[in-house]
């Protein structure tokens, strides 16, 4: 999911560290103090979702979990995930600082909008099965976005990058599935034992 | 846990954080941005000059430049063919094209010089000191202060995802391709979640019996040495040098 | 005692979490300066909750609290109340939060406004009379559990509080380790309520033991000694005789 | 003892985590079937390490391990292992990760490829035998301290093992749910080690106490009983008399 270093234009990093910017300058302007410790407990579970390697076949994919980070965070995504990239890159070295921005906007968009389109479906009264479409969508929706923004990146970068992209965004088919079986899972989980996490008033 | 590097002891381990954040950040820049091999060759025995200094020992730094290249290995694969340019040589029936390897190289090179300078700078240095660093740089407290949650929180959650593995271990789970697999992992991740929430809510509980207003303090007293200046001063220089050589196409 | 020696009136505190039943109800307590005071009861049956409540974590849903002739209500009331009451949380690990020793008990004193010199002092003061010179450096979450709870205390202490509630201090802690803290807790000259569910531990160090049920606090008589036959092997492992 | 009632043997054992210093050193141990032993030592001494290694959790950096007559090194070899040897973890925390209490417990069962209904049957009964029927939809985060320690219990018991290694089995617990603990352990036929920093409790359930020291195992006498002067308040709070 991360890209490294060097491989996108400047142009990209650009635009993409702007757009980076202003939705962590959105997601910043209601982050009250107490918000802190939340808004970090997701941040921190993000990063380590991405050491978590679960089987897909004959290989094995790690998790991604930015629909459920931002379906929990909304707008607050922002900073969350570009928190646990930067985290990443100071202590792996995946990712880096120019690809910072580029980074957190394939990765956090994409959140933000499931939040908008599958929030309210989430937090009212709905049955059991609304819930489970709403939260399959969202995992499934959030990773397939994420591949198309980063095989997009890549295009953007030189044409010649095409066939690479089209490769990209396939590879995230299977843990399109995976990542909206998990996260349906861990809504009902969260919806039977803390609800309030849910309905996080006291976050978005 | 996640430190290995930042205990060893070099002469860069030794440098002040706020000058070795500043380096890597323009460092990387002028290397994104540039596009001529001189400059890029010049970038990549910088980067390696600054890794021997640092001592990175050989089986680290190679571990932590593996997942780079696997993406530049895939990318080797399509650009070489599909970068439109003189044709160099054919692989059955796909044309090599000069500017294609040309461009590729280019790609590895930017991005192993910026991981070197990124292990040998970033990787030395103990996060603490670089959110506290981050503070003096004047980087929005809310930010600083998620930073160092977040990461006070990494440890947290790990350890107990650790713990839940080795759990679900002993009552004979073998991880497979299937749904019992998934609702296991998908449990495991909402009940880290769960207790981190709560977690979360009484550390700062704890931090506010003890006063805790918001406020960062540091008790390390960063002062640039003269270390700092001497090393701050080359390394800037050098990276004159690149962006002159690549805008003024010098050498 | 004079009204000026109370440090603490808590009169008919009632409180649930939301959408839980109560936990405590109708609750009284008054704690005097150099009371030292011990608290058991059934795991579930409210403590920790109570503790919380005085410090101003959770707000009753009913009753009044009075602490240093003041009655204290808002988040803001109760800045000053944890700058003279020290708690000491169940687990270590929800209060141990910066990376090494020294800087995690030098939070508390930074925080009330002291210089990063006296702040140092302070902290190199406290982990000093803990026993635990040579600490400063060691990463907090590398430390062992009775490690932990000791560094804990010292950050709490660091504060320089006048009373301490300590939620279950003893728990996983090894004989010896338990020892140290009866000691430091003997020469401290302050006043305490401390949570646990060892009697003889509290037995020592407490002048009145007070058990809890029903949401409430049921007072008990003084603490009296009386005979006991207990089995143990006799030998290499530490064991104190009372 | 015959050779074929030998159920474990730890040789030479020694382990160091990464970085760290040496936490076991050439420690002996064996198991026989119908053993009943407790196990005590300092915070930090490594009695939880020792549990792990047992259970193929931790390798020992040098040493052997035998366990039903197999030398078990690889992962592979532990597999078999966990079917017959229950861990329960020293926080109960750390053990349960389902919702409910039923999907938990069945959880093992379900590893092991019993049928649905069979795993549903092994559960109900081993909550059952706890005393905890009634208790299968309960949210098993939502469980007090006790509860928590009762349910990793059934988890454990739910698999249907021929040894138990319980890690402080006791600590937070109060003294009814201590006295239920002993009760379940005293009608169950298994071999088992006990870590407790609780020098009675183990006096209670065990034939023989060890200690850890010098990351080795020290080898105890039998238990034995003598006189102890106890301080306790009389009243309230229910007191177990041995
Ligand atoms: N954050 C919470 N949300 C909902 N219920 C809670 C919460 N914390 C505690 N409870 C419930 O409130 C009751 C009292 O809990 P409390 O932690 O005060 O008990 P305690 O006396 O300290 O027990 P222990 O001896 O196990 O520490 C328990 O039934 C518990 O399940
Ligand atoms: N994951 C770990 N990484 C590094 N060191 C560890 C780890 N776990 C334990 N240790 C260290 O190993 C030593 C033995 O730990 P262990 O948990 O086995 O002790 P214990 O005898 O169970 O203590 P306690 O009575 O506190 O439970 C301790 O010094 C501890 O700090
Ligand atoms: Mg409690
Ligand atoms: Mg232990």
């Amino acid at each position: 999911m991360h890209i490294s270093e060097g491989v996108l234009s400047p142009a990209v990093l650009i635009g993409g560290a702007a757009f980076a910017a202003a939705g962590v300058a959105v997601g910043m302007k209601n982050l009250e103090q107490k918000d802190i410790p939340t808004v970090g407990i997701l941040s921190a579970a993000f990063f380590v979702a991405s050491l978590i390697h679960v089987p897909a076949g004959p290989v094995s994919a790690h998790l991604i979990l930015n629909g459920l980070v931002g379906l929990i965070l909304g707008w607050k995504a922002f900073p969350a995930i570009l928190i646990g990239l930067s985290l990443q890159a100071l202590l792996f070295q995946f990712g880096g600082m120019t690809t910072l921005g580029v980074n957190t906007l394939n990765m956090a968009l994409p959140a933000v909008i499931c939040h908008h389109m599958f929030k309210n479906s989430l937090k009212t009264g709905m049955g059991k099965h609304a819930v489970t479409v709403c939260a399959f969508a969202t995992g499934f929706f959030s990773v397939l976005l994420s591949g198309i923004m980063v095989g997009l990146s890549l295009y953007l970068t030189g044409e010649a990058f095409l066939p690479a992209a089209k490769l990209v965004v396939a590879a995230h088919l299977p843990v399109m599935f995976i990542e909206g079986i998990l996260t349906t899972t861990c809504i009902l989980f969260l919806k039977k034992v803390r609800p309030e996490i849910l309905e996080g008033d006291h976050v978005s | 846990m996640f430190e290995e590097l930042a205990n060893n002891d070099s002469f860069i381990h030794g440098l002040d954080p706020r000058g070795k954040l500043i380096i890597v950040f323009l460092f990387s820049i002028v290397v994104a941005a540039a596009d001529r091999f001189q400059v890029l060759l010049g970038s990549l025995t910088f980067g390696l000059l600054i890794v021997l200094t640092a001592k990175v020992p050989a089986r680290e730094l190679i571990k932590r430049l593996i997942p780079v290249n696997m993406l530049i290995l895939f990318l080797w694969l399509f650009l070489p063919f599909t970068f439109g340019g003189e044709t160099l040589f054919f692989m059955g029936p796909l044309a090599v094209t000069r500017e294609g390897v040309f461009y590729a190289t280019r790609i590895s090179i930017k991005s192993n010089a910026m991981m070197l300078m990124l292990i040998a700078l970033v990787a030395s240095t103990p996060i603490f000191s670089i959110g506290h660093a981050m503070h003096q740089l004047k980087i929005p407290k809310k930010i600083v202060h998620l930073f160092f949650f977040t990461y006070r929180y990494i440890h947290a959650i790990y350890r107990e995802y650790l713990r839940l593995k080795n759990s679900i271990k002993i009552r004979g789970f073998i991880p497979k391709t299937d749904l019992h697999t998934y609702k296991t992992y998908a449990y495991m991740v909402g009940m880290l979640l769960v207790r981190s929430f709560d977690r979360a809510h009484r550390v700062h509980n704890a931090m506010l019996c003890r006063g805790f207003k918001g406020d960062l303090y540091s008790l390390k007293k960063f002062s640039f040495k003269t270390n700092d200046i001497v090393s701050m001063v080359f390394m800037m220089v050098m990276i004159v040098i690149m962006g002159v050589m690549e805008w003024a196409q010098i050498i | 005692m004079g009204s000026n020696h109370l440090i603490l009136t808590l009169e008919d505190i009632s409180f649930n979490y939301s959408g839980g039943p109560k936990v405590l109800a109708d609750l009284d307590l008054q704690l005097f300066k150099g009371d030292r005071i011990g608290l058991m009861g059934p795991n579930g049956s409210g403590k920790t909750t109570l503790f919380q409540i005085i410090m101003g974590l959770l707000k009753p849903s009913y009753g009044s609290i009075e602490i240093y002739n003041t009655p204290r209500k808002t988040e803001k009331d109760f800045i000053d109340v944890r700058k003279k009451i020290g708690l000491l949380f169940q687990d270590a690990d929800d209060q141990l939060f910066s990376p090494t020793v020294l800087e995690d008990v030098a939070f508390g004193p930074l925080n009330l406004g002291k210089s990063r010199d006296e702040a140092l002092e302070i902290s190199l003061n406290t982990l000093n009379f803990l026993g635990l010179s040579g600490f400063e450096d060691r990463i907090t979450y590398k430390l062992s559990g009775g490690e932990k709870k000791l560094v804990s205390l010292a950050t709490v202490l660091a504060m320089e509080p006048e009373v301490l509630l300590l939620d279950e201090p003893t728990s996983g802690l090894d004989e010896k380790t338990k020892i140290t803290l009866k000691n430091v807790l003997t020469r401290l000259d302050l006043s305490y309520i401390i949570i646990s569910h060892e009697i003889d531990f509290l037995a020592d160090i407490t002048d009145h033991i007070y058990t809890m049920g029903n949401g409430k606090i049921l007072f008990d008589q003084e603490v009296h000694a009386h005979q006991h036959v207990h089995a143990h092997p006799h030998g290499a492992y530490v064991h104190e005789h009372k």
